[in-house]
């Protein structure tokens, strides 16, 4: 339906699997960052509200050949988005320069029909209202409005830092629209203690993600469905990289690679 | 509906048994006024400033600039209303004899009360907006905009209510079911300029996207 | 009025009402209201700072830059320009600010009433109480903090010991056994790693990544050895029972018996004695000799590494240019000194002692309070030994127990002598930020402000390649009624009458930057951080292979099963408790409900005949756990991996009725030689529930 | 006053008995207490929120959206009959026109309730209308229904301005023989809307590309969904309508409808069925072998135990094909207890349609690392569910005690 729009800006992620080790520094920052509510009882991962989640990857061997590798899961924020065209409030866009699919919960109505068309889980609804219990509503940030139940969220790649970085540049008299590498980054990318993230423009040269995505070990999540993401993955392991798509047995990864 | 159908039946009982089409009248009158004036009235909550500024006597007297109150700070947050720390730079003491100046200096200046959290915004936005005005500046308005640079006031009256020649602060108004202060800005308010295509410009920038205002 | 007469009126109101505006704004107002509910807390207004500190909770001192809105702490976020951690954040360290405020908290000093309840007193009743103790207690006073980094341990020190007791102790930890080996190897000082500068790291049993020494320093050595999308140039091997987040960013994973760490040691030492890797040092051939003895095969039968896989690894070691090999304990404590002598005797081998990227003699500090016993008597000192000395009713019980900061009756093994040390003890205090187990179990709790809120210092963290030190300065009122410790604990020397020689904490943190040649004054100003290189000068290490075989002959237990305990530092310490949002990094095969799960290769739930997701209970014939079975190929066999940092009874509710404690299911042996107490291997049996 | 009759009878229609006043209201309190049950489930979860249900972040739709898609397909009957009825002029059918009406209103305003207690922000339900993207199937869909739901309310209307006391009201009477002569009209706004939104809704399902068991391209035309969902309400439709009249009959005891009229309805929705399978049938095949590997799937993958087993689909192609055969071939057609069978296995199928796009189509693990998920209902969703079921019998019951919905009744029930 939608098809791919060409912006000058694409923010995009270039996730190194093999330097993900499964810490949760990411995951801790994005939910302080965002206002995510902290949940008592999260261990039914389905009601958890996480934006960014790190799912476990195996190699599926049996001891001693297997082998572990984590992904972390923020929104792919697709050049092709199944979830846009679905919303039957506009809800969600993907119409600004950068490309980032905007998600406005006070438009949401909460049909969860974005949820459905999301392969990734990316979305997430409020089954309940937030709670703070406490005092710990007083860590909020100024940056993200809190949600109330009933409507969806996602991950924005905390959009917010780059309005942040867009005045930044304007104060100083830059042009907010070439922002210099690392002028913007997500909390996800600046808490990740081990440098597996990489953010920035994908169609900037001057900036490190454009080169990295044109590895030969990257990869993109689900690119047969034509989703076209902006978040790409990295590993010399080729079984990290099958575990990037569905490929039938004789398929080689790469054999269907759109660039 | 169902109320003011049994209270105000009884008067206009006769008039409709009369003349056939009036009660219909008499009925489409009643609406509009409870429609247009008595239910949105009712609907508004009125609420009184912390403190009785006067902006004719700083302004025009005391021949303050607005910006020595109202300015940008360092990373673009405007700082809207002064800190008490800022009044007391000169109310450090009551320097008049108004019983409102003595008032804020005792209950803000000497306890340490923070007046800024306290003062009602005219054009308080909900929490999901988000709005910078480091990009909504004279400077870059100006670009095309040559009004604003000899009256850069102009261009905060497009949103801001003129509080310069207000000798006490008009009455802040709320509406009781959403919270909003009478002067939130709704969102074709700022499509008058974000829905605007020659607002497009590499200049501005200001396209329509939901998240250029909102977090 | 009749029945049409009413209708038509009722017809010409609707139309009337449809055509004002009333109705339509109500829809609207609607709307908005169910944007911003009155029961979902509002953002904050206000202007953004930020500051730079450490974390205090982050076991190693993380560097973090807090952002403050409108003066109070919203976030943690990562510091580039700290020297240590150099951006890399910790998930603990990361929610440090929602900490300050979890419900967890405590708020108010606490004392027990005769009913067993705790209830709030003011700080004039709290101080009093425990001055009126502590005189009367006199010399039977014992003290053990579990801030080893901290400079508030010599005011703690100095106030035990000036009065006659010596029982002042550090929570067990890695740092024991390393300076038992390093000093039976013949080294000086405190045993350095200068990860910073390997190019190949074998971390047998140390979860670098999570647990052991330096965390965030070692994950950002990690990233900087290993840039996005390019060649590694610094490679990595771990050696422990699960492949755990250590492991999962490993080029090698060697799957090793938890508890034969130093077997694997000697195996490598085997391996790379045989290739010619030899550096002479006194003792050498005794060394090769014992070596000699363990052969790849009785290695491989011994740990369950498998030979060719040993043999891949020590290649790779002895290829490096500046390889490092670390020994550690899966749990952080607990672990033998003989396996840390072994994988000493291996950095030897290689020519790695005092060699840049290798092992380095790091100084002990030179206490600056008064009357403090020096940091490397107190590391000396055997907690368990006095604990276990005292539930044998050996050693009589303290009057006074004072606990700064730890909290042993979670952490620590249930044979421990620690319950009978509280049993016994006449008066429990608890200095501490959150309400732990053992905090619960104390008469006088008192609330700690936390390190955004008070002076406080992280010297040389066990781990570091060379001294360091950083200190933490208020950068907001502490929250509720608490208060920074060090200033409690001055107030009360002085009135004690014991002599400390510092007046508050800025006072003694200047005298401890005096002592460094650091720039105090700088450090709270800028956040900069003290940093030293060790000095080369120390004695020529000597290959002590007696006390290696004395150490070999530490019975371990015949077990159908053995434990391998999975650390994850963003589940928070003993301390802090399971952290508010690190609920959802918890993950399903870590907890499930209100269940611990047990993972475990599927050989072994094939021969325990349990298939995933059934009920058993993991026992080790005294104690048993609940727990819920998952299958993991990434577990030796014959093991039961088993998160640690769960099963907490006390903090609040993100911490509670989650999982089971493994410490529980751990027991103490000595190892022979040195007396430490070991219980890093735990074996275990799983029944069906 | 006639003592022999119930104390209600003055409204009953003209010529037909109905039980006692005692006996209805009996059973209008059983209904009740389900109308209750589900009230409060109701209560819950717009109190305090859908975390009262068993649905999470992967199934956001579950047994409600199950439930309106089937609910919808089975009261397709109204437009469907309508448009053969007032359109084609097949006379026959107005014997059973207004059930069919009654049944679609029913359907289509107990669907519109189930859906704002699913969508999290009711006070917000307006949006649609408002902001709508037109992009969205679900616009369409939202459109849709609003505007047949309004239709069918015109269609009601009617029926109940013939109630026997209403009618006697020259002007009810005269306004009820104005919307008769307007029915073609509405008939055909009802067909064309109808078409529309049973294609949207199937049309939402065919669009999601990230969803491998769902997407449909290529192939005839797109999207694919789009004309079995049409196909599949037109034949379930009819048949479901004949099976709520002859459970009528069982439950008053009297005879509503010819059996020649609900032969010809069977008949026309076999005939359907027969384009829906040979549809069905293709689609199926192509998907399994075309769609799915160049998505990288097996169809295998698609399957999981026994919650998600084949079976499901096997069961659910089994319940059109059978129908097909017997309710086109004229010999086993006019068996009665095969015709209901026939009839009955059709909804099944439908209804599990239905539920495989929204439940097994979300359970699926579209990403190779991710993990099968299952999904029960909860007391809530069925609570629910037994809401609208309790509000469309007393509805219904309340319509046969005092509407003259069926033409034929008074002369079909003459000896009794």
């Amino acid at each position: 339906m939608s098809e791919v729009i060409d912006f000058k800006i694409r923010w995009g992620m270039v996730i190194d699997l093999d330097k993900c080790t499964g810490c949760g520094a990411c995951m801790v920052a994005c939910q302080a960052e965002n206002n995510l509510a902290p949940q008592v009882d999260a261990s039914n991962k389905l009601r958890a509200l996480n934006w960014l989640t790190v799912y476990r990857l195996s190699n599926g061997k049996s001891f001693p050949d297997h082998e572990v590798a984590y992904l972390p899961r923020p929104c792919m924020q697709c050049g092709k988005p199944s979830c846009v065209s679905v919303c039957p409030v506009v809800a969600t866009d993907k119409r600004e320069e950068g490309g980032i699919v905007s998600q406005i919960p006070p438009r949401c109505i909460g049909c969860r029909y974005c949820m459905a068309s999301c392969p990734y889980h990316a979305r997430y609804f409020n089954w309940y209202d937030p709670k703070w219990p406490g005092d710990l509503d007083r860590t909020l940030t100024p940056d993200v409005s809190t949600r109330p139940r009933g409507v969806v969220e996602k991950c924005s790649f905390c959009h917010h830092r780059w309005m942040h970085a867009k005045d930044a540049a304007i104060l100083k008299g830059e042009d907010p629209m070439d922002l210099p590498d690392g002028a913007y980054i997500t909390a996800c990318t600046e808490a990740c203690p081990n440098g597996a993230i990489t953010f920035g423009d994908l169609n900037n040269p001057k900036h490190k993600v454009y080169e990295l995505r044109q590895s030969p070990h990257a990869f993109r999540l689900l690119e047969r469905l034509g989703t076209e993401p902006q978040v790409y993955y990295l590993s010399k392991r080729e079984w990290v990289r099958r575990q990037g798509d569905n490929y039938l047995e004789h398929e080689a990864t790469g054999d269907n690679k759109k660039v | 509906m169902e109320e003011r159908n049994h209270t105000s039946a009884p008067e206009t009982a006769k008039k409709c048994c009369c003349c056939g089409w009036g009660a219909f009248l008499v009925g489409l009158v009643v609406a509009l006024i409870l429609g247009w004036a008595v239910l949105p009235a009712l609907m508004q909550k009125e609420l009184k400033q912390p403190v009785a500024f006067n902006h004719v006597l700083h302004v025009d007297e005391q021949g303050m600039d607005c910006r020595q109150c109202h300015f940008a700070g360092p990373d673009g947050q405007f700082s809207g209303v002064p800190t008490t720390a800022s009044c007391a730079e000169c109310h450090s003491e009551a320097i008049g004899n108004t019983p409102e100046e003595i008032r804020f200096v005792q209950d803000y200046v000497q306890t340490g009360r923070e007046i800024r959290s306290e003062w009602l915004v005219y054009l308080k936005q909900p929490d999901n907006v988000f709005f910078s005005h480091s990009v909504h500046s004279v400077e870059r308005c100006s670009t095309c905009h040559t009004e604003y640079a000899e009256n850069p006031g102009a261009l905060c009256k497009v949103c801001h209510i003129d509080m310069s020649k207000v000798t006490t602060p008009p009455v802040y108004s709320e509406n009781r079911l959403s919270g909003y202060p009478k002067g939130t800005m709704l969102m074709w308010d700022c499509e008058r300029c974000h829905a605007n295509p020659n607002h497009l410009s590499p200049a501005t920038n200001a396209n329509n996207a939901c998240f250029v205002c909102h977090k | 009025m009749n029945r049409r007469g009413f209708l038509k009126f009722a017809a010409g109101g609707t139309v009337g009402l449809v055509a004002s505006p009333i109705i339509w704004n109500t829809l609207y107002d609607a709307v908005y209201w169910s944007q911003n509910w009155g029961w979902i807390p509002r953002v904050p207004r206000g202007d953004s700072t930020y500051m730079r500190t450490i974390s205090k909770l982050c076991p190693s001192g993380t560097g973090i830059r807090v952002r403050l809105v409108d003066g109070q702490p919203v976030r943690a976020l990562s510091d580039p320009d700290n020297p240590l951690s150099r951006g890399a954040l910790t998930a603990l360290a990361a929610a440090e600010t929602q900490l300050m405020v979890s419900p967890a908290r405590l708020k108010e000093p606490l004392r027990r009433t005769p009913d067993g309840a705790l209830v709030a007193i003011s700080w004039e009743e709290a101080e009093k109480l425990l001055r009126e103790k502590l005189a009367e207690a006199g010399g039977s006073t014992a003290c053990i903090s579990g801030d080893p980094t901290s400079t508030v341990n010599e005011l703690l020190s100095s106030l035990v010991e000036s009065r006659g007791s010596a029982d002042f102790y550090f929570m067990p930890d890695d740092e024991q056994a390393a300076l038992a080996a390093w000093s039976a190897m013949g080294g000086m000082g405190r045993l350095g790693y200068d990860v910073d500068n390997s190019d190949f790291i074998l971390a047998i049993g140390a979860n670098m990544l999570e647990s052991w020494g330096t965390v965030a320093r070692n994950r950002r050595n990690f990233s900087a050895g290993r840039p996005a999308g390019q060649e590694a140039r610094v490679k990595f091997a771990y050696a422990g029972p699960v492949q755990n987040n250590t492991a999962a960013g490993a080029d090698w994973w060697l799957p090793c018996r938890d508890g034969m760490e130093m077997e694997l040691a000697l195996g490598i030492a085997h391996l790379l004695i045989k290739a010619g890797h030899a550096v002479p040092s006194a003792g050498l051939d005794d060394f090769k000799a014992l070596a000699g003895e363990y052969t790849p095969e009785k290695v491989a039968a011994l740990t369950g590494v498998d030979a060719g896989r040993l043999a891949e690894v020590a290649k790779a070691l002895a290829g490096a240019e500046k390889p490092l090999v670390l020994v550690g304990s899966a749990l952080g404590a607990g672990g033998g000194a003989g396996a840390v002598m072994a994988g000493i005797a291996v950095n030897m081998l290689l020519g790695r002692v005092g060699a840049e990227g290798g092992l380095v003699n790091l100084p002990f500090p030179t206490p600056v309070v008064t009357g403090a016993s020096d940091y490397r008597t107190v590391v000396n000192r055997n907690l368990i030994a006095w604990s276990q000395s005292v539930a044998s009713g050996e050693t009589e019980a303290p009057r006074v127990l004072l606990i700064y900061d730890a909290n042993p009756l979670y952490s620590l093994p249930s044979d421990s002598g620690m319950e009978e040390v509280f049993t016994r003890s006449g008066f429990k205090v608890a200095m501490a930020s959150f309400l732990s187990e053992s905090c619960a179990r104390c008469d006088l709790v008192l609330p700690a402000a936390m390190g955004l809120e008070r002076f406080d210092d992280c010297y040389t963290p066990y781990g570091s390649g060379e001294v360091s030190w950083c200190i933490s300065h208020p950068l907001v009122k502490p929250f509720y009624n608490s208060r920074p410790m060090g200033e409690v604990l001055i107030s009360l020397a002085k009135e004690l009458g014991v002599e400390t020689g510092v007046k508050d904490m800025p006072g003694l943190l200047y005298k401890k930057a005096y002592s460094l040649g650091a720039n105090f004054r700088k450090m709270v100003e800028s956040g900069a951080v003290f940093q030293k290189k060790a000095s080369g000068a120390f004695s020529v290490p000597v290959y002590n292979t007696d006390a290696i075989r004395t150490a070999l002959t530490l019975k371990k237990e015949a077990a159908p099963l053995s434990l391998a305990p999975v650390v994850v530092l963003g589940m928070g310490t003993a301390q802090t408790g399971i952290p508010p949002f690190a609920t959802k990094i918890i993950t399903e095969y870590q907890l499930a409900g209100h269940s611990s799960v047990a993972q475990m290769n599927a050989a072994t739930a094939d021969k325990l005949g349990v298939r995933k997701g059934a009920r058993v209970t993991v026992g080790n014939g005294k104690v048993k756990v609940p727990a819920l079975v998952d299958i993991f190929e990434g577990v030796l066999p014959d093991a039961v991996a088993l998160s640690a940092g769960l099963g907490h009874t006390a903090f609040d509710e993100f911490s509670r009725n989650k999982g089971s404690n493994i410490m529980t299911l751990t027991s103490i042996t000595r190892e022979p030689g040195t007396g430490l107490p070991v219980w890093s291997s735990a074996g275990v049996s799983v029944d069906k529930a | 006053m006639d003592y022999s009759k119930p104390v209600d009878a003055a409204l009953f229609p003209e010529g037909c008995q109905r039980c006692s006043l005692t006996r209805f209201m009996a059973w209008m309190g059983i209904l009740g207490v389900i109308l209750l049950w589900g009230l409060y489930a109701a209560v819950r979860v717009l109190g305090f929120g859908l975390g009262e249900t068993g649905m999470d972040d992967y199934f956001g739709f579950g047994l409600w959206i199950t439930f309106d898609l089937a609910v919808i397909a089975l009261g397709a009957g109204a437009f469907f009959t309508g448009l053969l009825r007032y359109i084609l002029n097949i006379d026959e059918l107005k014997n059973i026109v207004n059930l069919a009406a009654v049944i679609g209103f029913l359907c289509y305003t107990g669907a519109m309730l189930i859906l704002v207690l699913d969508i999290g922000q009711p006070i917000r339900c307006w949006f649609g209308y408002w902001y709508p993207n037109v992009h969205s199937m679900l616009t369409e869909v939202i459109f849709c229904i609003t505007c047949y739901c309004i239709v069918l309310i015109i269609e009601y209307v009617p029926l109940i301005l013939e109630n026997r006391q209403l009618a006697r009201s020259r002007f009810i009477s005269a306004l009820a023989h104005n919307f008769h002569l307007l029915m073609p009209l509405f008939a055909g706004i009802g067909a064309f809307l109808s078409t529309f939104h049973q294609g949207s809704l199937g049309g939402m399902y065919g669009v999601l590309f990230g969803r491998p068991y769902l997407y449909r391209e290529g192939f005839f035309i797109w999207p694919w969904t789009f004309f079995l969902f049409i196909l599949s309400a037109i034949s379930a439709g009819p048949m479901f309508t004949v099976l709520v009249c002859t459970i009528m009959e069982k439950m008053s005891g009297r005879r509503l409808v010819t059996w020649e009229v609900k032969q010809l309805m069977g008949k026309i929705g076999g005939t359907m069925l027969l384009v829906y399978t040979v549809f069905k049938l293709a689609d199926t095949w192509f998907w399994a072998v075309d769609l799915l590997p160049r998505e990288g799937l097996t169809f295998d993958q698609m399957f999981y135990g026994w919650i998600y087993g084949k079976w499901l689909m096997w069961t659910e192609l089994l319940c059109i094909i059978l129908p097909v055969i017997f309710l086109l071939k004229k010999s086993t057609r006019e068996n009665p207890k095969i015709f209901y069978t026939m009839l009955t296995l059709t909804c099944i199928s439908i209804t599990l349609n239905r539920y495989l796009l929204t439940v097994q189509a979300l359970a699926i693990p579209v990403m190779p690392f991710d993990a099968w998920r299952t999904y029960a209902p909860n007391w809530a969703e069925w609570g629910a569910c037994a809401l609208v079921m309790a509000y469309a019998a007393m509805v219904l019951s309340l319509s046969y005690r005092y509407l003259p919905m069926f033409p034929q009744e008074a002369r079909l029930n003459e000896n009794k």
